[in-house]
């Protein structure tokens, strides 16, 4: 189905509280800014939120962090925003840390109908703790099983009438890939442009994983 | 009595009834293949070919075919405002994925379960299976568009497949020439029938069990301008 | 590394006899018909062919058949070729035949580095028989090992100078997917331009995967 | 004696000695991140940053840093002819699949045996990995360019790693201000050592075993114009 167009308003009323929700970016470039910040004037909390960062010290989804919004993060590097640290030292924040190439492989995986996969990353780590191990030729493989959300929240450079994605130089990072991972894919973009004024070869989110597209 | 052909595109028109406007489709070949003409009007449907393309426009002229714009049963096609072009990895993914909205396939068997056989024909080495398996599996509507019986006259609706499977429980609803059934909670349920046929002469040409539902839709199916 | 430049005669001289060889295409198109044809002029045989068809009689792939240069066929849909099945039954052809996707996913993973996947599809069929099938939220997958090839052959639109590569309309395929998987990846294409003259937005295979490019 | 800073670039200048000509290299944050600067006349490499850019160009001038053109650090960065940008899923890809030549990283520790530890400090909450153990587990070659010993003056070469492991038995070399190591068939051996240590000095230093190459090379590594 083509995606609909919304205010970042109207589509963030769309997520629950207690929801599992993916947001794209890499440190702050590719993040959803808009409808972080749409969330945060709802009454919606009890997040499972799975993104790479969460943002920085009120930057970002630091800001749902400060919110009190966020249960749990999964993702990979939490480093830059000490609020992160302290709040799972006070028991306030629930942490899922995986290596940056598996959260990857877990989205896209859940996104591609794949329920699990065998990855040579982590084998023989503390983040395989409590994971099944196998052998495979040789080498030790770590089983992960893939990461599917509610509603992934993504950022895009623009999008045309049926919602068409394409990015922004390293601003793409994550939001291709949970744009394909969740019952409910929203698409922030800076611009909305005629279908047809896309170059067929380089659309690279067809508008088959995009729900909502909202701009200003 | 309609021919053979126009018995296939009374299937089609018929399937095409299931798509709603909006619907992502990818559309198998045989039977399902004719089902784009006769989409509705008010109802736009956008076509995935597994090849690699989003929105897949109408056949070109000959003069205007492109051998590398082509659609999965290898007919060349064009291009529509939109349309997107992406691996075979990618556009599996759309399909395991469960981001296809429906598809239409054609059926050698279709089970009261709900199981589906449509690539393999016992005694014959069958090197084939394409797209099939994955599209019946990650498509969230399956449409079975096929004929009532074999060419010999035997049920295709049967209460176990004795063909190769396809793909297990995953059919939604099956269209054939003179009635339409669809699976409610596991259960196979007529909900349609030919106004050309009885219910005992269609029972006879259906060998699964199935419940029915009331009041059956009774409609007429012969009529239309068939090619 | 970037690519070489070479012509396909130079090219296909580092295929050996018995090697496993990826080739692109869906049906005829996007099959790297130069490379196809320069490997005819060479006395390698014995080889292990990944590709989703065998051509058409005589045409594409089936011109490796026919010239008793294929020991086994790897791949989805190989009924538009009888020569296929002919070989098949006089015990001259192995086939392992897969679905599709699954065939996608699994080279898609040998490029990735990961060993092994769980997918649904095939669950439950013949095409499943022997392998490991388990149990992931209630629903059943079937356990598939990646594919990797010594060489792969790949038919793109445009390179440039560096080796990054961009497509054509639906002659894209398999092909990125297969210059991931291989130790060798030797790309055709119609036209080399220089390195900046492609849209880095659009740039669907990075140089990174592409060894050799061949044109003329 | 050279400062802190200076034995930085000591060690980012020889490691930029094990790259050759056409290597596609990812280098991690610290000293691997100053490697970049010291690669000889005649080599071309070429960056690999893991958030989804190839080709990376140098740092901007500030005031033309794009936030949303930035490296795997997050520091603004610039195109270079051939510069392709792709999704996170496809840029592991290629560290997990086997398809960048090198990778430079700080480390922890190394254990005699490659294991390398570079990510959790112990009696620390440590709440970010990153993309180092796929990178560590994917690259062909993985250059590991630290200090010889901690800020205490602990070995950091060692039996066994007791920090938490990024990755069992990848490392390939070991450059630090004093040597050069090379894990071959599994064992380390001492192929390089600086002109201002004697051995005794580096093994009392190194708690590592390791066997030695002969003729060991002994290289002047203090000289040089450091910032």
């Amino acid at each position: 189905m083509p995606a609909k167009f919304e205010t970042p308003r109207e589509a963030v009323r769309r997520i629950r509280s207690g929801a599992t929700v993916m947001v794209g970016g890499f440190g702050l470039s590719g993040v959803p800014v808009k409808l972080v910040d749409a969330l945060l004037e709802t009454p919606v909390g009890d997040l499972t939120v799975i993104s790479n960062n969460i943002g920085t010290p009120g930057g970002g989804l630091g800001k749902w962090l400060r919110a009190g919004k966020i249960k749990k993060a999964i993702g990979s590097y939490f480093t830059t925003n000490p609020d992160v640290g302290r709040a799972y030292l006070e028991g306030k924040l629930e942490v899922q840390l995986m290596p940056q190439g598996t959260f990857c492989e877990a989205i896209r995986a859940g996104g591609s109908g794949i329920a699990a996969f065998y990855t040579p990353t982590a084998a023989g780590t503390d983040l395989a703790a409590g994971k099944e191990v196998r052998e495979f030729d040789g080498k030790l493989y770590v089983l992960e099983r893939a990461l599917r959300a509610d509603v992934a929240l993504i950022k895009a450079y623009k999008a045309d009438e049926l919602g068409n994605l394409v990015y922004y130089k390293t601003a793409r990072n994550f939001n291709p890939l949970m744009a394909m991972a969740a019952d409910l894919t929203i698409a922030e973009v800076d611009e909305v442009v005629p279908a047809g004024a896309l170059d067929p070869e380089c659309i690279v989110t067809p508008h088959v994983f995009v729900d909502i597209v909202v701009t200003g | 009595m309609p021919t053979e052909e126009q018995i296939r595109h009374i299937i089609a028109r018929r399937a095409a009834l299931e798509l709603n406007d909006g619907d992502v489709v990818n559309l198998g070949i045989g039977i399902p293949s004719l089902v784009n003409n006769y989409v509705p009007p008010g109802v736009r449907i956008h076509l995935h070919s597994e090849n690699g393309i989003l929105e897949v426009g109408p056949s070109p002229s000959p003069e205007k075919a492109d051998p590398n714009l082509i659609n999965a049963s290898r007919q060349p096609v064009t291009e529509l405002p939109g349309t997107s072009y992406f691996d075979s990895g990618l556009s599996f993914a759309m399909m395991r994925g469960g981001h296809i909205d429906a598809t239409v396939i054609g059926a050698l068997q279709v089970s009261e379960t709900g199981d589906i056989a449509s690539w393999a024909v016992p005694g014959k080495t069958v090197l084939g299976v394409g797209g099939a398996m994955d599209l019946v599996v990650g498509a969230k509507r399956v449409i079975v568009a096929m004929q009532h019986t074999t060419k010999e006259g035997a049920p295709k609706l049967v209460p176990r497949c004795t063909l190769p499977l396809t793909a297990k429980g995953e059919a939604d609803v099956v269209v054939t020439e003179h009635a339409v059934f669809r699976f409610r909670n596991g259960r196979l349920v007529l909900v349609e029938i030919g106004d050309h046929i009885d219910l005992d002469t269609l029972r006879r040409l259906t060998a699964a069990n199935f419940e029915m539902e009331e009041p059956l839709r009774v409609v007429s199916r012969w009529e239309g301008d068939w090619k």
